[in-house]
């Protein structure tokens, strides 16, 4: 019998279900500046740590992040990960790095690619910069930014990122 | 608070062709649906339950005995939709029904159609439209008609 | 049995979109209130629970982004029920009993707006014979309304003054989404969204939070001198099979009714979960409430926040014995179709 | 506190499909088999406990509605727990806390997942607009904590490789492990592809369906049967993005073994608890667990492993059943790390039993490890 013929031993039960998504305020307020190609940390009034991509709290502090924190597009890679295998629904080929992401000045990391390396010298604590789109491309997604490049400065010792309430 | 105009809001789906499997006792169940028959299954203490449960609510016990039901029964209760939503299968006026089949003791949650508001009401007799084609689920059973 | 009260409960103004808001947003601030009324902070918190439905916003871990509302360095005991926030009352009420915490703080949060509530409805039922025929929310619930209305234990009447009531005790919350009144020429032209119940008689699609805080007996007494204890709490569920349930009346209560001995309590105030208007008169001859004033707040029909009406009706009836010197409250909270879960809760401010 | 003991526990065949049965099907399955284990009927159950993972797995929303019937639960009290990917630890916390609280004599726990009926990868990645799509599935979420572990504390590339196999080799001893894979050893899994650096195909878990059951009574019901003793259970969470949080070794799952070890007089883990079953869905988090859980200093972690303490007939067995590397219905896997501990110190472990095991850990975690459930259990009450 051809997999056709088989009798399946499941029935299908098709579910879709139509949602609208709305940033909160925190979330717009970022997203905002990301759409002009600014990256704008939050900051936690009582700690002081910045957050970025913001979510409009210090989990440290239960407080909001209400501190408007202009950063950079340069960072260091606090640690990564070489992916083998396709991110559905993204043209990226593997293997491809993915890289938690400490920009300078920001107290947490998040999630993003490495680009323009060889893989075998990706490394912890490697300083990089961020590949935008072109402009006209920009939307309110750090997807406007392509991925991040190794840049030709000293690295950092990660064991300095642990953020310290002064 | 952002006034709406600088709100950032956007569609998603939610979408997923979900695969069930059915067991021993609602296989047979839709099995039977193929052959335009309506099984129950019947309890240690006779009751019988139809569309065929798996378990009896009250004893808890597993139910695996198989009796046959209908086609027709009596309306015990009904919910009439003048302007039926997006995801209902039926476009015209219908109901949703709870149809207490010949033969068992429990009811069956299912659509009445090809009749007015005014043709319901608790107690009215009806009978089992079948699909066109036959795949198994309960949407073999397409709707309930009045009987004749 | 180690006894536990409310002290403190707040709610957000109940929303038609809380666009604007994420779940941090929307939780920090009921949460934020209750710690500034009691002068505390979540240093003072014991235990944390919250009641939230990832579905209603079509994100799974959505309670997991709520969380970052609340402060956790140091970690904290927390959990969360995929339920109505009562019921993430009634686990930190056990750990509060088994003396693994003095206080705890209960959250919940939902938002309905963003999708097609009657669809999720539907995908609570049986997925193989209920959920593929998709019926609505109004129409499972108008099932239950029609049985009873043919049964004569409720009627039309009833159901009219219930709306007219709600719509008319909306000024006593802040918060109510729905506040203009109605009169019966108004119901009565009122199209039927799945007969008998029309778009009145249903509850409106809203977005919330709530939160609460109940501590022990010893604890209780550094808050407040008059606690309102929870003097008896009972919830069962029903089968999921509306076909093999009498829906005529509510086994589920009826038993919880006799675990609570409430036949020979004089209630003085009484909050029921109740989202459609027939459900009001229904749970009043269940409950033996005729004369006892009922959801003083205008209920589900004047604000729903899914996953928080049920413990809401817990702290309106918490508010009402509190404001009033009250003795006895009854709340109800409830989850599934047709009343499937009920939850009792007898509350007593002693003197 | 009221002392409680688990007086049964009841697993399914855990497996990639399971198209035998339907979701209540499955669900019942593992009840039954605890109800004959605990040798109780269903009036003596005061109240069922159920728990699992995001309700987007099987497309049910609030399950425990639907499951009512299957789950003996019509006129008695039900509470659905979901605390990610820890929830089969906190819904045991949870069901024990019914017992403990004095409301209850004898409750009902179960967890489960029914994977195949959609897509484990898909059910858990979010689909917010405005987000990047960069989810290398959870696998690729925790290998940068993981390589970070090695670049600390210098472990060399085989200890992941040791430990699959090993786990993997328990399973052949557990006729209900998912993955049996005959002749496993460290070449077979260093030869499979590499998926997220460091981990290859078999240093990751699979997905699995399956359901695990407990009957949790108060000591005054346990009467002659043989019981497992909880004399420890906490519960802990930390924030998602906090700054400051250590995912490498995140002070939630410290905190929450110390609870336990307070709680059951424990001094020495390392010396006093026989074996533990721990929730390790990728190979190297074993050692990043034994350091975590306090088992051994910072940087020891993978030296016991590598020197073989946690294999069967280690000094500190674990995961004796095969573990999550060898069966990961989400919902269920962190019951399934409380019931096999009690199984140990019940003695009814079979094949995969360590010789008297008197006291025995479960553990859970969940979310961006940051949800932590644990418990111990003892043969005896002293």
């Amino acid at each position: 019998m051809s997999a056709e013929d088989t009798p399946k031993d499941y029935s299908e039960s098709p579910i879709n279900l139509e949602y609208f998504y709305t940033a909160g305020s925190a979330t717009t307020r970022f997203l905002n500046q990301v759409k002009e190609g600014n990256i704008v940390g939050q900051g936690c009034p009582k700690c002081k740590a910045v957050y970025v991509p913001p979510r409009g709290s210090c989990p440290r502090c239960g407080v909001a992040t209400d501190i408007e924190v202009p950063l950079t597009d340069k960072g260091c890679i606090e640690s990564f990960t070489v992916v083998h295998i396709p991110i559905p629904g993204n043209p990226i080929v593997p293997p491809y790095v993915c890289a938690m992401i400490r920009l300078d000045g920001a107290n947490i990391s998040f999630l993003h690619l490495i680009q323009d390396i060889d893989i075998k010298k990706i490394r912890i604590g490697m300083r990089i910069q961020a590949v935008w789109k072109p402009k006209e491309e920009w939307t309110h997604s750090l997807e406007n930014i392509k991925w991040f490049a190794p840049i030709d400065e000293p690295d950092v010792d990660v064991a300095t990122l642990r953020f310290q309430e002064s | 608070m952002t006034d709406s105009k600088d709100l950032l809001r956007a569609p998603f789906e939610l979408a997923y062709n979900y695969k069930r499997s059915s067991g021993p006792v609602m296989s047979e169940f839709f099995e039977a649906l193929g052959q335009q028959k309506i099984l129950g299954t019947k309890s240690r203490a006779g009751k019988v339950f139809s569309p065929a449960a798996e378990f009896d609510p009250e004893t808890h016990e597993s139910l695996k005995e198989m009796v046959e039901v209908g086609p027709g029964g009596s309306v015990e209760s009904f919910s009439w939709i003048e302007t039926p939503q997006n995801h209902h299968l039926i476009k015209d006026p219908f109901a949703f029904a709870l149809i207490k089949l010949d033969g068992a003791d429990s009811s069956m949650l299912h659509m009445i159609a090809d009749c007015n508001e005014a043709d319901l009401s608790i107690g009215t007799r009806v009978t089992a439209a079948w699909s066109e084609t036959s795949d198994k689920r309960i949407t073999d059973i397409k709707f309930f008609t009045l009987e004749k | 049995m180690k006894r536990v009260a409310i002290v403190g409960y707040a709610q957000h103004p109940i929303l038609k979109n809380a666009g604007a808001l994420n779940e941090v947003e929307l939780i920090m601030p009921v949460v934020h209130q209750l710690f500034n009324d009691l002068g505390i902070s979540q240093k003072d918190i014991d235990f944390t629970c919250s009641g939230s439905c990832d579905y209603l916003q079509g994100a799974a871990f959505a309670f997991v982004e709520g969380l970052s509302a609340i402060q956790t360095n140091p970690p904290i005991k927390e959990s969360h029920v995929e339920m109505d926030a009562a019921w993430a009352m009634y686990e930190s009420m056990l750990k509060i009993q088994m003396g693994d915490a003095e206080t705890a703080l209960i959250y919940g949060f939902g938002k309905s707006s963003p999708g097609d509530l009657d669809a999720i409805i539907s995908l609570q039922m049986d997925p193989y014979y209920i959920s593929p025929l998709w019926p609505d929310r109004v129409s499972l619930a108008a099932l239950q309304a029609r049985v009873l209305l043919n049964q004569n234990i409720i009627s039309q009447e009833q159901m009219l003054a219930t709306v007219m009531e709600a719509r008319a005790n909306s000024k006593n919350n802040k918060n109510a989404l729905i506040t203009d009144l109605i009169d019966e020429s108004d119901y009565l032209n009122n199209p039927m969204v799945s007969s008998p119940l029309n778009k009145l008689d249903c509850p409106p699609i809203s977005d919330g939070s709530s939160a609460m805080i109940i501590a022990s007996e010893e604890k209780a007494y550094e808050f407040t001198d008059h606690p309102i204890w929870i003097e008896g709490i009972d919830h069962r569920i029903e089968s999921s099979n509306l076909g093999s349930r009498n829906l005529a009346t509510s086994n589920t209560l009826q038993a919880s009714i006799k675990q609570l001995n409430l036949k020979n309590i004089k209630f003085d105030v009484a909050e029921l979960h109740t989202q459609f208007s027939h459900e009001v008169p229904f749970l009043k001859f269940l409950l033996n409430l005729q004369d006892v004033p009922t959801n003083l707040s205008g209920g589900p029909l004047v604000g729903n926040v899914m996953m928080c009406a049920g413990l809401d009706a817990v702290g309106k009836t918490y508010e009402s014995l509190k404001e009033n010197q009250l003795t006895h409250g009854l709340a109800h909270a409830t989850s599934g179709p047709c009343l499937q879960h009920n939850m009792l809760v007898h509350l007593e401010a002693k003197k | 506190m009221i002392q409680a003991g688990v007086i049964g526990v009841g697993q399914t065949k855990y497996d990639a499909k399971r198209r035998d049965v339907s979701m209540a099907g499955l669900v019942r399955e593992a009840i039954d088999n605890a109800m004959l284990a605990a040798n109780l009927e269903w009036d003596a159950i005061d109240a069922v406990i159920l728990g699992k993972a995001p309700d987007m797995f099987e497309g049910v929303i609030m399950p425990e509605l639907y499951l009512a019937d299957a789950i003996g639960a019509v006129g008695k009290p039900v509470l659905r727990v979901h605390t990610a990917g820890s929830v089969g630890g906190s819904t045991a916390v949870i069901a024990a806390s019914h017992v403990c609280s004095g409301q209850f004599k004898t409750v009902l726990t179960v967890t489960f997942e029914k994977q195949s009926e959609s897509n484990a990868t898909w059910a858990l990645s979010p689909r917010y607009p405005y987000s990047p799509h960069i989810n290398a599935g959870a696998g690729g979420y925790f290998a940068p904590f993981i390589r970070e572990y090695i670049r600390r504390y210098e472990a060399p590339e085989h200890i992941g490789w040791k430990v699959a196999a090993k786990d993997r080799q328990n399973a052949l001893k557990n006729p209900l492990a998912h993955l049996h894979i005959p002749g496993i050893d460290e070449k077979m899994v260093s030869d499979t592809p590499m998926l997220w650096e460091p981990l290859r195909y078999l240093e990751s878990c699979p997905s699995s369906d399956g359901a695990c059951a407990m009957v949790i009574t108060a000591q005054d019901q346990v009467g002659s049967r043989n019981v497992a003793w909880i004399k420890g259970m906490a519960v802990r969470s930390e924030g998602t993005l906090s700054a400051g949080r250590d995912e490498v070794n995140p002070q939630a799952g410290i905190d929450c073994a110390k609870d336990i070890y307070n709680q059951a007089g424990i001094q020495n883990p390392f010396n006093e608890i026989d074996c533990a079953e721990i929730y390790v869905p990728f190979s190297w988090y074993e050692p990043m667990w034994l350091e975590n859980l306090g088992f051994c200093d910072l940087g020891e972690g993978w030296k016991l492993t590598d020197k073989g303490a946690t294999a069967i007939d280690g000094e500190l067995p674990f995961n004796m059943s095969g573990g999550v590397l060898s069966s990961n219905p989400i919902g269920a896997s962190g019951m399934i790390r409380f019931g096999e501990a009690a199984l140990q110190v019940m003695g009814l472990a079979e094949d995969h039993q360590v010789e008297d095991a008197k006291v025995a850990m479960g553990h859970a975690y969940g979310g961006a490890a940051q949800f932590f459930a644990m418990w111990i259990v003892s043969s005896s009450l002293d």
